[in-house]
């Protein structure tokens, strides 16, 4: 895994790594490498399984972070690539070329947050969603709750209670 | 009269004369050319009128007033005349035909074609064999000139090969004429044919050698590529007098010299000509160029004759019509063929298309292509009945069968060349342009061949009889070919009734041909009318439907053998051009033709047969064969077999049947194939059970008979295309009716009689159905159909009621034929056919409910949302059907009882009525009662589902519960696609196309064999030279060798 | 919270139409142009009708069939629907109470809604409800359906069928266990016998508040008003 | 009265016994298969109740007039069986129609029923229904052969096709049964009977579970009633025929209940012990085991 990591470092620039377990660390990397390391790491190195294609909303910092998650099905070891784009027109790279089922994820992330692959197939179809008209439900500045009191006819004499809380009075209600 | 010596005299005076004209004075000396030829055929035509006419006695002609042998002989008789009028003719014409390259080549060539002309005269008509010598010698040199005279790159080559190698056949000629003069001291033909040779010693190498020499000029296969260099490289105007001239003359010149030798030389003639027959037509398979492969085709009727004369011995005093009969069919084909060449101008078989913008000349080269391959009315049809019929009775059938498989290797490459003709897109490159003396000329060979074929046909036993007024009436529909169809459709269809009429008052007492004659004529009637809905002329179907109308008609009429393979020929002819006019049918029609041909051919065989075994031109005579009985049972169920398209036999029907048009189909599905029906029925019936070979045949044919039901029927179910998959059912059916009279009982016979009326009723109503259906959809994926039931409701219903009908459902007619069959199965014993028959049987109710369902029912499409139901002209005749087939279900007694009392005569009675009521010893059947019953019942059952109904509300197509999605397309969401891929799965393996692959490696072969044996004209002389001396060397030591 | 960055493109920009169901124009076999309107030309749009509730004798008799013939269509929405199943089990044996179930809604008289419905389940259970035959029921299990559950204030789930669907029998809990969906079918019996079940009427007579309600949250509506 | 009158109104009484029976016999074998499972099961008026509920459901849809017309067809087709069927050896009213004609009228009307109920199912449009129907039609196809061969086979053992002579012959007893002289044609016609009845493993065709539910996917309401009163009719009808064929028919009313609940039963019996069959594994089985049953059953003859 070390050996591994060192020869990354030696070949693109790493701003930061985590070290997890001894058989999965993420390392995050500038956007314009991302796909050439994935791609690096697929042909060289053995990461042939795509796990999955995740995306993070860091609303205060105005990025999203992306992690391409990678297996070795040999020495069972992953590598979770990391790479912040920016927040606002955020659009990233395709990577449908290397995995098809890659086509899925950016699906969902274009409808889920927003962030745009340019050339992956069916892109701009919907996938989950049908007939979405808001700004993306994942990105962090749209409020679920507002939504759905606006949409769906709330049932009134509805209460909320905090469940900790809660269950912290009905079980030990003497305390 | 004009003495003959005149020919001599005025061709050679004129031929000085032409000499010493100016050579830019070519208008004077084309038209001195043209006079010259017209005299001297002019001559001969006067002789022959003398002898024809007045019965006048031979002539001898002693030139220098001595008596041979100090002097040279000619002899004007009948044959002389007759042969010496053909070659002026076609001088003439060739004259006519050439003017303008003649004036453009000079005078001299004018000069070598007078001479060429001349000296054909001249060795017909000489009897003195020195004399015969030099005359070969002069028109072998002027062959020569006149194919130099070609511009074509070749010709200089080939005239060149030509002069040396007839320069070599010559010399041995020469010196065959030295020995026989040495020993027999006279150069007179006659003379020396009295002086028996042969039993001199030595003097049979002398006949050697002139046999070989006289064989040799007739190019027999294979040493003959320099002959066939001349056809490829001269004008095709040239081509067409060295075809028809010089084979005449040629041929004449092996006549005169047979009784030179005697009897024991004819059979190397005999199969020297075979050799020549089969391996030139073998050669014409390959050909692209339509010179070389008339060549092939001339060289290859050459052979036949050469045949013919070998075998004189045998076939006694109709030698002379045979041959006579042969050589003038492929006499005035050829030359028109060549003569079409020269007009068509194209140096491949696929650019003959450009024909189709004349129709006329394409009828012409259709003419020719059919007098070429002995096809009634020409003159060829009656010459070879006469010579399988001869030979049969002379027991030679090797003989019969190398002639019947050449004539079918010939088939091969001509139909194709006329299926180009007349499928292929025109070229646009060559262009036909009118100039009368090249027309002319062939106008005149079609004709002849017509006008001979009428004269001839009285010769021949039994062609007396020969019905021609319906041909006339096709005729007649040809010369109004220019009117549009309604009055054409009007004048047919007037025409059959008033036929029909005509033909029922002959058939009073016999009911078998009273029901064929209603499904022929009265089928012709309601497929006709559906023509009704079509536009413009459409040029050349009316004449060609009468024509295979008139041949079924004059199958049902006939009493000889030959007026019934007549009528068979004419019918195989016009349902041909019918079933090739079909927008992708040329490989349909072509392989139609082709399995036909070879039908006709076991046909002719088994005829042959059955003539030899009491000389009895009946057809009565299939009763009593005595000769092979089995084979001859079996050729004739064979040939039959190929119009039922009958398991292995089958594979030329689907493309046939389900590519040509829409009112086509059903005429030659649900007529043209009873015709076989007709014929097999007739057979057995001759036949009868009994006879050891004959009651095997039966057994046989019951299996294939229920392997092909079951064939068919399961290719029905695997097919995507409307068409393809009702003529599949075709073959099903067929093998029904086939199984049922291989039966030969009372019951079997019925349930034939009742399948072949039924199928009769509802193929025709399918196919017109379907067919118009598939017009009006433009499409035969049955997958790019379906929802048609909205928008066309009556199509459905008869669509419907037919499929009822197919499937044997009760209360319909259909299931008169399933209880007849079980009945006749048990009863006969025949259990295990029984059960395949049966099991196919249920397998059609997969392609009926495939057919049914995807183009009626499922999911309307997009670009058939406008569509009205189809022309009013096609559901007349489909419901005046459905009519026929209600009648038949509701009273089955009134038709099936006459029948069954027919048959009685023939079989023991097994079935009897009571009232409407049918029993067997099996069991009983009321047709009446149970269409009363299930019609009452369903109406009570239809009264109470009305009753406890709601309001109902009618949805659209779409409006279908999707698993809580909904369809998006009716494409995809029609189910017609390989609905059947579970069953393919398990029983797919049956319909593996063995049949199919078996025959296309028979032609491979073929072609393959064809290939290898091409290889052997390389075009180089010396090869050439070879040949030739092998060719003698190997006649040599067989002929002399075994001595 | 405010929408801050308006400048964000929306991924959706498009109206709402699948490819299938835009206007298209065929070119039929005589050469004419056919023009095509999917949603009107190959689905039925008429509105329905309500049914004659009759009274008496006969339709008591007819009542009580139906509701020992209940008819439920095997269609699970939520993670309640994994409560059905064990109905037919040895334990709890619904086919006792004349409960069966059935692949196809024209052969369904019960809808159960078995817990949460996403905007787009919503499109296919409303789909599946309007092409029942009358007279119809629908069992709504589980809070979800009643007042949102836990999925109260997400996105995607209806808070109340009851402005969508007409409910005959609520059926509360988190999940109910397969005893209260006996229950309720129990209810339900009642109701029919008592006549009290013909909210497919009701569904019929107010369509256009329920079509509006389904139509303000399922936003790209590519099917005809009524689904016969 | 009119001789056809009384025997129309026997036919009816006829028709109504054996619809009431073959209801009664399918809540019956529903609940034995329950018991297998371990459950109650539906109580046994249930099919009435179904029935009644079917018949007064107050809206229908209708894709047209085939559709309309297809249960009719079914129905016809199942009545058709029953009126052609001497039912009751022996006595003239209960023989119905069967004088219009013999076993091969019965064999062929089969295919009236499922004609009509193909084209009314097409009609419906629906994907699944065109599939059913093409599964019903290739398992079919396969399904008559082991029947034509047990046929064929009867009819030379008894030389008539005739079914009353048939039932004749048989009787006397137990050893006169075509099952007790014929066992290998009893044994071909009774495994193509598990097919012809359409339980497991032979109903691919109709079970919920494949593509629901085959056929009828569209049909309800009204034209479902219409359906079971055919499905209810037919079942007794066909083991009322194979009754007479093998079983030595029946002399009165109780002899033709418990024969057809037996043979109903067979079918019952095998359909709960064994799984499904995929639609080729089917063919292909009638193809193999049934058919060699019924070759051999009629080269005894030979």
């Amino acid at each position: 895994m070390q050996k591994i990591i060192q020869d990354i470092e030696s070949r693109y620039s790493v701003s930061e790594k985590e070290i997890r377990r001894n058989n999965l660390c993420f390392l995050t990397i500038p956007k314009n490498q991302a796909i050439s390391l994935v791609t690096y790491l697929r042909d060289y190195q053995g990461y042939s399984a795509f796990t999955l294609l995740t995306a993070v909303d860091w609303i205060e910092e105005g990025h999203f972070q992306l992690t391409y998650l990678l297996n070795n099905p040999t020495n069972y070891t992953e590598i979770g690539v990391r790479t912040m784009i920016e927040r606002d027109h955020a659009t990233m790279e395709s990577a449908h070329h290397l995995w098809e089922s890659m086509q899925t994820y950016q699906r969902e992330l274009k409808e889920m947050f927003g962030i745009d692959f340019p050339g992956s197939p069916r892109v701009d179809e919907d996938f989950i969603l049908e007939g979405w008209t808001d700004i993306p439900p994942y990105r962090r500045d749209f409020d679920t709750k507002k939504y759905a009191e606006e949409t769906y006819f709330p049932r009134p004499g509805r209460e909320t209670n905090d469940p900790a809380e809660y269950m912290k009075s009905k079980l030990f209600p003497n305390d | 009269m004009v003495a003959p010596i005149y020919i001599i005299a005025v061709a050679l005076g004129l031929a000085f004369l032409l000499g010493l004209l100016k050579s830019s004075s070519t208008n004077l000396g084309s038209l001195l050319m043209l006079a010259g030829l017209a005299f001297i055929a002019f001559v001969s035509g006067q002789w022959l009128y003398e002898f024809l006419i007045n019965g006048r006695a031979t002539e001898m002609i002693f030139t220098a007033g001595f008596k041979p042998p100090f002097s040279i002989n000619l002899r004007m008789g009948m044959q002389e005349a007759l042969l010496t009028t053909m070659i002026n003719a076609a001088g003439l014409l060739s004259g006519l035909y050439l003017i303008d390259t003649l004036k453009k080549t000079g005078i001299n060539s004018m000069t070598v074609l007078l001479v060429f002309v001349m000296s054909l005269n001249v060795i017909v008509m000489t009897r003195d064999i020195f004399n015969l010598f030099v005359f070969l010698e002069i028109s072998s040199i002027a062959t020569a000139g006149l194919v130099l005279l070609s511009s074509k790159g070749n010709a200089f080559q080939a005239g060149m090969k030509y002069l040396i190698a007839t320069g070599i056949i010559s010399g041995l000629f020469l010196i065959g004429i030295i020995f026989s003069y040495l020993y027999a001291g006279s150069l007179n033909i006659d003379e020396l044919n009295a002086a028996h040779i042969m039993d001199i010693k030595g003097g049979a190498i002398a006949i050697f050698i002139i046999y070989v020499s006289v064989i040799l000029e007739l190019k027999p296969f294979p040493a003959n590529g320099w002959g066939i260099d001349v056809y490829t490289a001269a004008k095709p105007g040239f081509s067409a007098l060295i075809s028809s001239g010089t084979a005449t003359a040629g041929l004449y010149v092996a006549y005169k010299l047979l009784p030179l030798g005697g009897e024991t030389w004819l059979p190397y003639f005999t199969i020297i000509g075979a050799i020549t027959f089969i391996g030139s037509n073998l050669m014409g398979t390959r050909q692209q160029n339509p010179n070389r492969l008339l060549g092939y085709s001339s060289i290859s009727q050459v052979g036949l004759l050469l045949m013919i004369l070998g075998l004189s011995n045998q076939l006694g005093d109709n030698t002379l019509f045979i041959a006579f009969s042969i050589l003038i069919s492929h006499y005035a084909a050829k030359a028109g063929l060549f003569w079409l060449s020269g007009i068509v101008k194209s140096q491949n078989l696929e650019g003959w298309a450009v024909l189709r913008k004349q129709p006329f000349m394409l009828f012409l080269f259709g003419t020719f292509i059919f007098a070429l391959i002995g096809f009634p009315p020409f003159p060829s049809f009656f010459g070879k009945w006469q010579l399988i019929m001869e030979l049969a009775t002379q027991e030679n059938y090797l003989w019969m069968t190398l002639i019947l498989t050449g004539s079918f290797i010939e088939a091969i490459y001509l139909f194709k060349w006329l299926g180009f003709a007349i499928k292929l897109d025109v070229p646009s490159n060559i262009v036909m342009k009118f100039e009368w003396n090249k027309y002319l000329p062939v106008y005149l060979m079609a004709l002849t061949l017509y006008v001979i074929g009428f004269y001839v046909s009285p010769m021949v036993e039994g062609g007396a009889f020969i019905n021609y007024i319906p041909l006339l009436f096709v005729l007649a529909l040809f010369a109004l070919d220019f009117l549009p169809v309604f009055v054409k459709n009007t004048i047919s269809i007037a025409g059959i009734i008033y036929y029909m009429v005509d033909l029922f008052s002959q058939l009073e007492n016999d009911l078998m041909r009273q029901i064929f004659a209603v499904i022929f004529l009265g089928g012709a009637v309601l497929t006709l009318m559906a023509g009704y809905n079509k536009k413009g002329t459409r040029a050349g179907f009316y004449p060609m439907a009468l024509m295979m109308f008139a041949g079924l008609t004059g199958i049902i009429e006939a009493n000889s053998m030959l007026e019934f393979f007549f009528s068979w020929e004419i019918m195989t002819a016009g349902s041909y051009f019918l079933i090739i006019r079909g927008k992708r049918s040329m490989p349909h029609g072509y392989s139609y033709m082709l399995f036909s041909i070879g039908g006709a051919y076991a046909l002719l065989f088994g005829f042959a047969l059955a003539y030899a075994s009491g000389l009895d031109t009946t057809i009565a005579a299939l009763g009593h064969i005595t000769q092979l009985t089995t084979l001859a049972y079996t050729l004739l169920a064979v040939g039959f077999m190929t119009k039922t398209a009958s398991l292995g036999l089958h594979i030329w029907l689907p493309g046939a049947h389900g590519e040509a048009e829409s009112d086509v189909s059903p005429m030659v599905s649900a007529i043209l194939l009873k015709a076989g029906v007709f014929g097999l029925m007739l057979l057995f019936l001759y036949m009868g059970t009994g006879t050891e070979g004959g009651d095997k045949l039966l057994y046989v044919l019951g299996w294939v008979g229920a392997l092909t039901t079951l064939v068919g029927n399961l290719g029905a179910v695997f097919q995507e295309d409307a068409k393809r998959l009702l003529a599949y059912s075709s073959i099903g059916q067929l093998g029904y009716i086939l199984f049922a009279v291989s039966i030969m009982t009372q019951l079997g016979w019925l349930a034939g009689f009742t399948y072949t009326i039924n199928h009769f009723m509802f193929k025709a109503i399918l196919f017109l159905v379907i067919g118009g259906i598939v017009v009006k959809l433009g499409t035969h994926n049955m997958y790019e159909m379906g929802g048609m039931i909205k928008k066309m409701p009556f199509s459905f219903i008869a669509v419907l009621i037919s499929i009822i009908v197919i499937g044997g459902i009760p209360p319909l007619s259909g299931f008169a034929g399933k209880w007849l069959f079980y009945h006749a199965i048990i009863q006969k014993g025949w259990y295990f056919q029984g059960a395949v028959i049966f099991f196919a049987g249920i397998i059609a109710f997969l392609y009926l409910f495939k057919l049914i369902h995807s183009v009626f029912l499922g999911q309307l499409k997009d670009n058939h949302r406008n569509m009205k139901e189809i022309s009013p002209w096609i559901l007349i005749p489909s419901y005046l059907l459905i009519i026929g087939i209600m009648i038949f279900s509701a009273f089955p007694q009134k038709i099936l009882q006459p029948i069954g009392e027919m048959l009685s005569v023939y079989f023991p009675e097994s079935l009897h009525w009571e009232g409407t009521k049918a029993y067997t010893s099996l069991g009983y059947w009321d047709g009446t009662t149970i269409m009363i019953v299930v019609m009452t019942a369903f109406i009570l059952l239809l009264g109470w589902l009305v009753l406890m109904s709601k309001k109902i509300k009618k949805v659209e197509q779409f409006n279908i519960v999707y698993a809580a999605e909904r369809p998006f397309r009716p494409e995809t969401t029609h189910v017609s696609y390989n609905i059947y891929a579970g069953y393919k799965k398990a029983v797919g393996f049956l319909v593996t196309p063995v049949v199919e692959i078996f025959w296309d490696s028979m032609s491979a072969l073929l072609f393959d064999f064809a290939g290898w044996l091409r290889r052997i004209y390389s075009g180089n002389m010396q090869n050439y030279a070879l040949h030739v001396v092998l060719f003698i060397v190997v006649f040599y030591l067989i002929a002399l060798g075994g001595l | 919270m405010e929408k801050e960055n308006k400048n964000i493109p929306l991924v959706k920009t498009k109206t709402f139409i699948n490819p299938e169901n835009e206007k298209r124009s065929v070119t039929a076999p005589d050469g004419s142009i056919i023009e095509i309107d999917p949603i009107k030309d190959y689905f039925c749009q008429d509105r329905p009708k309500e049914y004659k509730v009759r009274s008496g004798a006969v339709e008591k008799f007819l009542n009580w069939a139906r509701a020992e013939s209940l008819w439920v269509l095997g269609f699970g929405t939520g993670c309640g629907s994994i409560e059905i199943p064990p109905l037919v089990t040895p334990r709890f044996d619904m086919y006792r109470y004349g409960v069966q179930m059935r692949p196809t809604p024209r052969q369904s008289n019960v809808f159960i809604i078995s817990g949460y419905l996403s905007v787009k389940t919503l499109k296919r259970a409303i789909r599946s409800y309007e092409q029942m035959p009358s007279p119809k029921y629908i069992i709504a299990l589980g809070s979800c359906t009643i007042n949102g559950g836990m999925y109260w204030d997400s996105y995607n789930t209806i808070n109340r069928l009851d402005h969508y669907m007409p409910v005959d029998v609520y059926i509360a809990g988190c999940m109910p266990r397969p005893e209260a969906l006996l229950a309720g079918f129990a209810k339900l019996k009642e109701l029919i016998k008592a006549g009290k079940a013909e909210k497919a009427n009701e569904y019929v007579r107010n369509l256009d508040w329920y079509k509006a309600n389904q139509k303000k949250i399922i936003k790209d509506w590519n099917m005809p008003d009524y689904n016969w | 009265m009119d001789y056809s009158i009384t025997k129309f109104l026997w036919t009816l009484l006829g028709l109504f016994i054996v619809l009431n029976w073959g209801m009664l016999m399918s809540s019956t074998m529903r609940r034995i298969g329950a018991r297998v499972s371990g459950r109650f099961g539906i109580p046994w008026y249930q099919p009435w109740i179904d029935l009644t509920k079917l018949y007064s459901l107050k809206s229908q849809v209708s894709h047209g007039a085939m559709f309309f017309l297809g249960p009719v067809f079914r129905l016809m087709g199942g009545v058709g069986i029953f009126l052609f069927l001497p039912i009751i050896y022996g006595s003239d009213h209960w023989s119905n129609y069967s004088f219009s004609g013999d076993l091969i009228l019965i064999l062929y009307f089969q295919f009236f029923g499922m004609l009509g109920m193909a084209l009314g199912a097409g009609e419906g449009g629906h994907p699944h229904s065109a599939i059913g129907i093409s599964r019903g039609l290739s398992q079919f196809t396969t399904i008559e052969v082991p029947m034509t061969l047990a046929v064929i086979s009867l009819a030379i053992q008894y030389q008539t096709l005739s079914i009353s002579d048939i039932v004749a012959a048989q009787q006397g007893g137990f050893t006169t049964w075509t099952l007790w002289t014929n066992p290998l044609a009893t044994a071909a016609g009774m495994l193509s009977l598990l097919g012809a009845f359409g339980h497991s493993p032979f109903n691919l065709v109709k079970a919920p579970n494949e593509i629901p539910i085959g056929p009828p996917t569209e049909y309800h309401g009204v034209f479902l009633g219409v359906l079971r009163t055919n499905g209810a009719i037919l079942h007794v009808a066909e083991a009322a025929l194979f009754m007479n064929l093998f079983f030595g028919g029946a002399t009165n009313w109780v002899e033709l209940i418990v024969k057809t609940f037996l043979i109903y039963f067979w079918s019952v019996f095998v359909g709960t012990v064994f799984p499904r069959f995929r639609i080729e594994q089917s063919v292909r089985w009638f193809l193999k085991v049934p058919t060699i049953i019924g070759i051999i059953a009629i080269i005894i003859f030979l």
